[in-house]
C-alpha cells in the first residue's frame, strides 16, 4: 500500500480488512454508517461478505454466527445502536465469540457501557480507544488479535470525529499473531464424529462434560479476569515528571488535551497528560505513578464524567481528581464538542492551574513547531 | 396372563435385521430431562434422521434456540451453535454466509420464533438465505411454564388461559408459516405434526425436502411442525395427540404451503 | 513543524475540495496530512468549513484548531469561528468579490484575491475555490505548483473528470494572481 | 389355541420410558400395551409386547425417549396365543 | 408574457371562498426542512385532515417513529409520542390499553417499521389492537443517506443498490401490508401513494376507512403509503412520480387489501 | 389490608398495586415470571392492564406507551432481559418516562448494569435493593414516588431469594405525594388546540422551544445530577461504631451478612456491616462516616466484584477495602448461592477478621434470640 | 384574444417553494407553469398561475411544501388571455 | 425471638405444603413467619427442603440458615446439608417409616415418629407431613392445635379442599403421637 488521503471510517475499514476481517455487519447510524459503507464496498473485493443487517439485534446475531465459524468478524454501531446488542455481546462473552465491535460514538457518554457492560452479569470487553486515524490502524488490527488470543469481543471506541477526520496514512497489517480457531470453530467437520462441537453461552463442557451452567458462568468470570489481567494496558503520557496538574482524558478530545497542554508547557505552565488507550484494562498504573508528585488530577471528558471514576479508583485518594469535563454537543447531536474548538478546554486548565495570566514571555506563534 | 408377553429386554434370537434402533445416530446421549409424551423428542429425531438421509450428517451446524428442545444441545452429534432466545436465523445468516457449503439449519420453538424473535426469521426468509428453520410449535412456553406464545390457538389451554386463549383478551395467533409462504425469498415452507405415526413419517418427508432446498441452494426453506406439550396444555399424555389434532391443526393447518421445485 | 489551514465559505463554493486537493499534492511531496471538514445541515448555502493541517511528521494536532498559521474567507457568511482562529501573523486569503468585511493588515497577512471574478472570467463560478488555492500555493509554496495537478484528478469523483483541466486553470489563474512568497510555509527552518 | 404371524419384534428400554402412552396408539396392529402395576425405577408405567408386530416402526418414530429398538423377522412367524376369551 | 401570469401573492378580490389552506391545520408550523419533492409531507397532510374529517383531531396521540418524517414531531399539533426507531407500536399498545378513548396512530417509514421493528407491527396487528399505523414507504433509509431497506423493490435504485436492488445479493422485499392483511387481528389494510393528486385523494379515502375501524373498535388498520424520496432514489424530483409507479408499485400494488366492512 | 403468607412476587405486585400502578407488561423469564403472573391476576382487578407482552423490547415499549398517558406503569425482567431494554431504558430517561423497573436478578452481577446503565451516554436511573419481602414493599412504593417526582424511569433490584420467599406482610399504601402527571402526560386534551403536548426523548421544548437536540441532552444530563442529589441516599448499619472490620453488602446477601456478623459479634468480634439500600445514589457519606475507625473493609457481592468499585470511591483509600464476594449459583443459574448456605461467607469474615477461633464462651443456641 | 373560463385561483407562498415541479404535473387544467430564471430568496424556481384554474385542489393536496391556499370564486370569471401564437 | 425450622424430603411427601401450614398457624397466631423453599428440578422424587422462620416481630434470618433451632426428616434422600444445620440442642423429627440413618440423642433432641406408616394407617400416605406437623406442634407448642386447622385450609388449592379434613385428622394422629413439650418454642422467655 501506499500512502493516501483516507477518512478515518476507510481507515477502520482497510485496518480491518487488513487484520484479516471477512465478515461484517451492521446497521445504519451515523457516523457508524460511514465504516458500514466502506466495508461493504472492500469486504466482497477480498472475498469477504458484508450484510447490510436488518436492525442492530440481526447485525450482532450475523456476525456472531460468522465468528463462530472462525471467520474474523466485526459488527458495530453508535452507542444507542449498541444498547440494543448489550444482551448478545454479553452473552457472547460467555460463548467465547471473537468479535470485534465498533462503537463510532456520538460523544463520550458511552465510556460506562463500555466498560461496566456489555449488559447483565461478569461479562466484559476489553476496550481501546484511540485518539486519531493512523494510532485507529494500528488498534483495529490489535482488536482482533485480542479478540482470537483471548476468544472474547473487543470493542474499539471511536467517535464523528474519528470516522470523519481524513488522514494520510498507509494501512499496513501489523503483524500479529494468527487469528486461529481450528480448536473450537464450527465447519461442520465434527458433525457426525460422536464428538460434535459446541458454542455455546450456557457453556459446552469444555470446563468437564459434567460441568453445570453454573460452573460454566464461575469458569467464564475467571477467564474474564485472567483476560484483564493478561492485556498490558496501554496510555501515553506526557510532561508528568515536574507536572503540578496532571490532565486525563481519552479519545479524540485526549488529543485536543494534550495540544492545550502543549502549548501550556510551551508557555511555563507545570503541567502534563495522560492518556488512557486501553480503557479496559485501565491503565492504573500508570497514571498513578504519572500523577505521583502532581497537586491534582484533572479529568476531561466530553460527558458528565464516567472515566473519572476509574481516575479515582486508580489513585486511592492519593491524589485529589476533580472532573473539568462536560457535554458538549453541536445541534446535529453526532458528537462534535463546541467546547472543544473555542477556549473552554483552556479556560478550564487556567483554572485548575489556578492562574490567570501565564508566562507570556514564552508564547509565540510558533510554539507548536517542532 | 402373562405369557401373552413377549420378551423385550433383548435383541430377537430368531433371525432378522434391525430396521429402527433407538434414538436416532446423531444424538450422542439418548436420554434426556423432557416430559413425558413431548412431542419435541420426537420431531427432533424426525429432523436428525432427515439429516442423514440428504447424505449432511457430516456438514451441519446447527443453531438452537432457546426452549425445552435447548436441552438437547449437549448431546447432539451434529455441531451446534447456541443461539440466544430468538436469534438463531441471524446467527444461521452469519454462519451461512460465511460457509456456504454447509448445511446450516435452526430449531426452534414457537416463543423463541414468533414471539422473541418474530423479524429473525421473516427477514431471513425475505432475504432467501440458504438455511433451513424448523420450527417446533406447541403454542406455548413450554420451558419457562406453559404460557401462551403468540401461536396459541383460540381456545387452546395454557398456563395464563386455563379457559383457553381468547381473541379479545388474548389477541389472535400468527400462523408464520403463512406469513413464511408469502415472502419472495422462501422456497419451501410447510407445516408437519407429530401426533401420530403417519403425521411423523410425512413430516420428515417435508423435513428432507427443505433440505434438499437448501442444498440446491435455491433459497429459504422452512418446516413448522406441532408438537405436544401435555405439560403446558394441562392434559395426560395420552389425550396430548388428540388434543393437538382438535385445537392447534385447525388453525395451523398441516401440508405444504409453498414448493418452488413444484 | 505544523502548518494549519482553516477554509470557510458557504455550501458551493468548493471549500471541501480545495482543502482535499492541497492535502493530496502535500501528500505526494511526502508531508503528512490532516483534515476536518464540517457542514451545518443540508441545505443550500449552509456553512462548510474546513481545518487541514499539514506537517513533516506525525501530526499532533486534533481535528480542528483553535490557532491557525492561515486561513481562506471564502464568504463572510457564517466565518466568525474561522476568524476567532487568527493569531497575530497569520496569513488570510480573502475571496474580495463577496466576502464584506476587513482583516486589520496590522496584525495579520492579508491578501485580498477577487476569486469569484476571477473565476467567472475563466468561465465557471465554481472554480473560485481554485483560484484561491493557486494564490495560497504562491503566497506560502505550501506545495509546488505542479504537485495541484495531479491532485486535482485525484479528488474529483471520477464522473466529474471532464472538469479536471478547468480547476488547474483556475489554480494557475490563481497563483498568478497572489502574492509570491508572503509567508513561506516550510522555509523558516528548511 | 390360535397362532399370530408376526413379522417383527422390539426391544424396548423400559428403564427410559416416561410411561407417556403414546407408543399404544401409535402401534397399528395394536401389539404394545402399557403395564397397570409394575413401574420402572423411576415410577412409570412402561409397555410390553403382544404377537402380531409387523415391525413398522411407529412406535419407535413416536417415541419420546427413544425405547424402541426394532427388527424384522427375516421369516415371519407364527406364535402360539390363548384364545381370546371374551 | 409577463402579463400571462396571474397575481397570486394574496387572496382574490373578488368573491370567493377557500377551499384548501396552505398546509394542513393540525400541522402549527408548515416549514420543514424535508428535501424538495419528498413525499412524506405529502402523506402526512393527507392523514392530518382525514383526523379531523373523522373528528378526532382534540382526542388523538400520534406515536412517531425515527425517520426523516420525525422532523414534524414537533411542529404536530396533536400529541405526540416520539418512539425509538422501530418501537411506535408497542408504545401505541401501551398508550391505547391505557387510554381506550383516545384515536391512536403511528406514524413511521418502512425502514423503522420493516426493518428495525417488523415484529412490532406485526405483534400488534395480531393482537388485534385498535391502533391505525401509518407507513411511509419510500424503499429507503431517507434520513440516513438513502440505503436500502427490507421494502425496496427489485431493482430500485438506493444508495447502496445504485444499480437497482438485485435479489440475489440483496434478497427479496417484503410486501408488509400483505403480511399483516394475513392476520386475523388486522380489520383494514390497504396500500396508497401520493405520487399524483389522484392516488393522495384515493389515500385519504383509505386513511379515513382505517381511522373508522378503529373507532368502531373492530381491530388493527393499517394503510401503507408509497412515498417519493427523489434524494434517495437519484432522482429528479419532477421524475419521482413515475420513478415511484414504475418501480415500487408493481412490487407494493396499491388497493385495499382487507376490510372487515365489506 | 390483613397479614398475610405472601410469596415476595406476590408482595411486590400487591405494593405496585397499592402504590397505584395500572399498567404492567413483561415477558416470561425466571424468577421475574412469577411477578408477571401475578400483575395478570391482580391488574385487571383493579381496572388496570397486564400485557404479555410477546418480547422484552416489546414490553418495555407497551410500558413507556402506557406511562406516556400519565398512567404508573412498570416493567422489568431478569438482568438478562433488561440488555434487551437498554436502548429504551436510557431514551425513556431522555423522555423523562416515569417508570417503575424490576431487576428479577439472578445474582448480584448487574450491578453496573443497575448502577452505570441503563445503557448509552449519561442518563441514570435510581436504583433500589430490598433485602427482604416487607422492604421491598416499601421500596417498591418509594420507587413509584421517585419516579413520579423525577419523571425518570427508577429500577428495583430483587432476585430470586425476594421473589420466592414467602413472608408474613400486610401489604398497605405507604403514603406519597399523589403521581401527578396532568402538567405533561399525553391525553389527547392539547390535541388540536395550537398547543400540543409532546413526550420525546429527543427533547420537547421543554428547555425552550428553540433548544436543539444539544440542549435537550444537556439539560437532560443536569435534571439526572440534580435527581442523584436530591434523593436521600439510603443505608442500614449495624455494630460499626467500634468495629475493626466493617462489611458492606446489598440486597438479600446482605441480610445474610447480617446475620454473620450479628453472630460474630456475639461470639466478640470488633464486627459491623453497612447495607446500601438505595445503590444509586450511592450512599457514600453513610458509608466513610460507618467505616471511619475500621481498619478494613470487606465487601461482599454475589458475582465478581462491581459494588466494591462504589466503595472504593467512597472511602476514597481512607480504608484499605477488600473484596471477599464471588459468583456462586447452584446448578439451576437462578441466583440460589451455595456460599450462602455453608461456611463460605463465615470463614471469609473470619478471613478478614484475621482470627482462627473466636471467644467461643459466648456461643451458644441462643445467641441470635432477643 | 380570447378569454379563459376561469372558477378558482391560488395563492403562492413562493418563499415556501422548493421547486419541485410536482404542482406543475398535478394541476389538472395545467395552469401552472415554472419559473425559468426567478428563484426565491433560498434559490428556487417556483410556480405561477395563469388563466383556467378550476379551484380543484390538487395543487395544494400534492404540493410537499405546503404552498398553495384554493379559492373557488362565487361566480366563475373569464379572463382574457393573448391568443398561443404558435 | 426467632424459632427456625428446617424441613427435608423427596418430592411429594408434602414438605412445603407443612411448612406453608405451620407458617399460617402462626401468622394466625400474631407471629412473623418467613419461607423459603427449594426444589432439585422438577423430576419426581428430587429434593425439596424448607427453610422457616417464625418470629415474635420482624424476622432478622435470611431466606436460608446456617444453624436451625429444629428440623423434619421426611426422607433420608438429600438431607445431608439440612442434617449440617443443626446444632447441639436442635429439635429433630425423623420419619421413622422410611428414614435410613440415626442422630446422637446426645447431641440433639431426637423424636422419631413413624409418619409414613400412620399416614398409611390413617387411608393415605399423602399426609405424612402432616403427621409430622402434628408431632411437631406436640413437641413445641409452636402453634396451637386449633390454627393448624384454618391454616390447612388457607393452604390448599381450591380444588383440593375435599383433601382439609383428611389432613386435618393427620395433623390430629401426629399430635396424639408426639412427645409433649420436649422442645416448647415461645415458653423459654415468654
Ligand atoms: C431474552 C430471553 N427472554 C426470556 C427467556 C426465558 N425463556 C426461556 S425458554 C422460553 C420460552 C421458550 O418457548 P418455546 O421456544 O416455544 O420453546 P418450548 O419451551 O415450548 O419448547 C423463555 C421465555 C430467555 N431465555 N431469554
Ligand atoms: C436504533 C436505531 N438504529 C438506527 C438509527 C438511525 N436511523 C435513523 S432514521 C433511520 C432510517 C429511517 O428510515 P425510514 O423509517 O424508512 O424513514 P425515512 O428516512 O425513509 O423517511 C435510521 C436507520 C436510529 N435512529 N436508531
Ligand atoms: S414443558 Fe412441554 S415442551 Fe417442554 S418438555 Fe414438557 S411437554 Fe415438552
Ligand atoms: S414396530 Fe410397529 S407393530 Fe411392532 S410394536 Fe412397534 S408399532 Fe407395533
Ligand atoms: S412412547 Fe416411549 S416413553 Fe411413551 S410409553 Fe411408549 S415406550 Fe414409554
Ligand atoms: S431523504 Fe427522501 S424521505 Fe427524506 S426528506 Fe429527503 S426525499 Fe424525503
Ligand atoms: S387548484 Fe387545481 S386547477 Fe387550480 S392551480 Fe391548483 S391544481 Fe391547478
Ligand atoms: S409542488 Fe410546491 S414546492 Fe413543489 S414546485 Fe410546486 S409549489 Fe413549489
Ligand atoms: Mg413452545
Ligand atoms: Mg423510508
Amino acid at each position: 500500500m501506499s500512502v493516501a488521503l483516507l477518512e478515518g471510517s476507510e481507515a477502520i475499514a482497510d485496518a480491518m480488512v487488513a487484520a484479516g476481517c471477512r465478515f461484517f455487519s451492521g446497521y445504519p447510524m451515523t457516523p457508524f454508517t460511514e465504516v458500514l459503507e466502506h466495508m461493504a464496498t472492500k469486504l466482497p473485493e477480498v472475498g469477504g461478505t458484508c450484510m447490510n443487517a436488518e436492525s442492530e439485534l440481526e447485525a450482532v446475531g450475523m456476525a456472531w454466527g460468522a465468528a463462530a465459524t472462525g471467520t474474523p468478524s466485526a459488527t458495530g454501531s453508535t452507542g444507542q445502536g449498541l444498547s440494543l446488542m448489550q444482551e448478545s455481546l454479553s452473552e457472547a462473552t460467555l460463548a467465547r465469540i471473537p468479535l470485534v465491535v465498533l462503537n463510532m460514538a456520538r460523544a463520550q457518554g458511552d465510556y460506562w457501557q463500555a466498560t461496566r457492560g456489555p449488559g447483565h452479569g461478569d461479562s466484559r470487553m476489553p476496550v481501546l480507544a484511540p485518539m486519531d486515524v493512523p494510532e485507529a490502524i494500528t488498534l483495529t488490527q490489535l482488536a482482533f488479535e485480542l479478540a482470537y488470543r483471548w476468544r472474547n469481543p473487543v470493542l474499539l471506541f471511536g467517535d464523528y470525529y474519528l470516522a470523519h477526520t481524513a488522514s494520510s496514512v498507509d494501512v499496513t497489517r501489523v503483524e500479529h499473531a494468527p487469528l486461529r480457531a481450528d480448536d473450537w470453530a464450527l465447519t461442520g467437520a465434527t458433525s457426525g464424529t460422536g464428538n460434535a462441537r459446541l458454542v455455546s453461552p450456557l457453556g459446552s463442557g469444555e470446563y468437564g462434560a459434567e460441568s453445570s451452567y453454573a460452573d460454566h458462568l464461575v469458569q467464564c468470570a475467571h477467564a474474564t479476569e485472567a483476560m484483564l489481567a493478561g492485556i498490558e494496558p496501554l496510555a501515553e503520557t506526557g510532561f508528568c515528571d515536574d507536572a503540578d496538574v496532571v490532565v486525563v482524558a481519552f479519545g479524540t478530545p485526549a488529543k485536543y488535551v494534550r495540544a492545550a497542554v502543549t502549548r501550556l508547557r510551551a508557555e511555563g505552565a507545570r503541567i502534563g497528560y495522560v492518556r488512557p488507550i486501553t480503557l479496559l484494562p485501565f491503565p492504573s498504573e500508570i497514571l498513578a505513578r504519572a500523577a505521583r508528585g502532581a497537586r491534582t488530577v484533572a479529568v476531561y471528558e466530553n460527558s458528565q464524567g464516567q472515566m473519572v471514576d476509574d481516575v479515582r479508583l486508580a489513585l486511592e485518594g492519593a491524589v485529589p481528581v476533580q472532573f473539568i469535563g462536560r457535554l458538549s454537543l453541536d445541534s446535529s447531536g453526532f458528537g462534535i464538542a463546541p467546547d472543544l474548538d473555542g477556549d473552554y478546554l483552556r479556560d478550564r486548565l487556567l483554572d485548575v492551574l489556578n492562574v490567570d495570566v501565564l508566562n507570556v514571555d514564552v508564547l509565540n506563534v510558533e510554539v507548536l513547531d517542532d | 396372563m402373562t405369557d401373552r408377553f413377549l420378551p423385550t429386554a433383548l435383541p430377537p434370537v430368531e433371525a432378522a435385521h434391525l430396521v429402527d434402533d433407538f434414538g436416532p445416530s446423531l444424538l450422542d446421549v439418548a436420554e434426556h430431562s423432557l416430559c413425558p409424551g413431548c412431542g419435541e423428542p420426537v420431531a427432533l429425531r424426525a429432523i436428525l434422521e432427515a439429516i442423514e438421509d440428504v447424505g449432511a450428517a457430516q456438514r451441519t451446524i446447527g443453531v438452537i434456540g432457546i426452549g425445552c428442545y435447548t436441552a438437547f444441545a449437549n448431546s447432539l452429534d451434529i455441531e451446534v451453535l447456541q443461539a440466544l432466545h430468538g436469534r438463531a436465523p441471524s446467527l444461521a445468516t452469519g454462519a451461512k454466509r460465511a460457509r456456504p457449503e454447509n448445511l446450516v439449519i435452526t430449531l426452534q420453538g414457537d416463543g423463541d420464533m414468533v414471539n422473541e424473535g418474530l423479524q429473525e426469521v421473516l427477514h431471513t426468509a425475505a432475504r432467501g438465505e440458504r438455511v433451513t428453520c424448523f420450527m417446533l410449535d406447541n403454542g406455548v412456553f413450554g420451558e419457562t411454564g406453559g404460557h401462551m406464545t403468540a401461536t396459541t390457538a383460540l381456545g387452546q389451554r395454557t398456563k395464563n388461559t386455563l379457559d383457553g386463549r381468547d381473541a379479545e383478551q388474548h389477541g389472535f395467533p400468527i400462523r408464520v408459516s403463512n406469513l413464511i409462504a408469502e415472502l419472495d425469498g422462501a422456497a419451501y415452507v410447510a407445516r408437519g405434526a407429530v401426533n401420530n405415526a403417519g403425521n411423523v413419517a410425512r413430516t420428515k418427508k417435508m423435513i428432507r425436502s427443505a433440505l434438499e432446498i437448501q442444498e440446491a441452494g435455491l433459497g429459504f426453506s422452512f418446516v413448522e411442525i406441532l408438537t405436544m406439550c401435555p405439560t403446558g396444555w394441562f392434559v395426560d399424555t395420552p389425550d396430548a395427540p388428540d388434543y393437538l389434532t382438535s385445537t392447534l391443526a385447525p388453525v395451523h393447518a398441516p401440508g405444504v404451503l409453498k414448493d418452488v421445485t413444484l | 513543524m505544523e502548518r494549519e489551514l482553516v477554509l470557510t465559505g458557504i455550501g458551493g463554493q468548493g471549500v471541501q475540495l480545495a482543502a482535499q486537493v492541497l492535502a493530496r499534492a502535500a501528500i505526494a511531496e511526502g508531508r503528512s496530512a490532516q483534515m476536518f471538514g464540517s457542514y451545518g445541515g443540508m441545505m443550500r448555502g449552509g456553512n462548510t468549513e474546513a481545518t487541514l493541517v499539514l506537517a513533516d511528521g506525525p501530526i499532533g494536532a486534533p481535528p480542528t484548531v483553535v490557532e491557525t498559521w492561515s486561513a481562506i474567507f471564502m464568504h463572510h457568511d457564517f466565518s466568525e469561528p474561522t476568524r476567532a482562529k487568527l493569531r497575530p501573523g497569520s496569513l488570510v486569503l480573502v475571496n474580495s468579490t463577496v466576502f464584506e468585511g476587513a482583516f486589520d493588515p496590522d496584525v495579520y497577512r492579508v491578501v485580498e484575491v477577487p476569486a469569484t471574478d476571477l473565476a467567472v472570467d475563466l468561465g465557471n463560478i465554481m472554480t473560485a475555490s481554485m483560484i484561491m488555492l493557486g494564490a495560497y500555493t504562491a503566497a506560502t509554496g505550501m506545495v509546488a505548483l505542479d504537485s495541484l495537478d495531479a491532485a486535482v484528478a485525484d479528488s474529483l469523483p471520477s464522473y466529474r473528470t471532464q472538469h479536471v483541466a478547468r480547476n488547474v486553470a483556475a489554480i494557475r489563474a490563481g497563483f498568478d494572481a497572489g502574492p509570491r512568497d508572503l509567508s513561506p510555509a516550510w522555509k523558516v527552518l528548511a | 389355541m390360535t397362532t399370530v404371524l408376526t413379522r417383527g419384534t422390539v426391544v424396548i428400554d423400559v428403564e427410559a420410558c416416561k410411561g407417556c402412552d403414546l407408543c399404544i396408539d401409535a402401534c397399528p396392529p395394536r401389539v404394545l400395551e402399557m403395564t397397570v402395576h409394575e413401574v420402572n425405577t423411576r415410577g412409570y408405567r412402561y409397555p410390553r409386547l403382544v404377537a402380531g408386530c409387523t415391525g413398522c416402526r411407529a412406535c419407535a418414530q413416536i417415541c419420546p425417549d427413544f425405547c424402541f429398538q426394532v427388527y424384522k423377522y427375516e421369516q415371519p412367524l407364527e406364535i402360539p396365543v390363548l384364545e381370546d376369551l371374551s
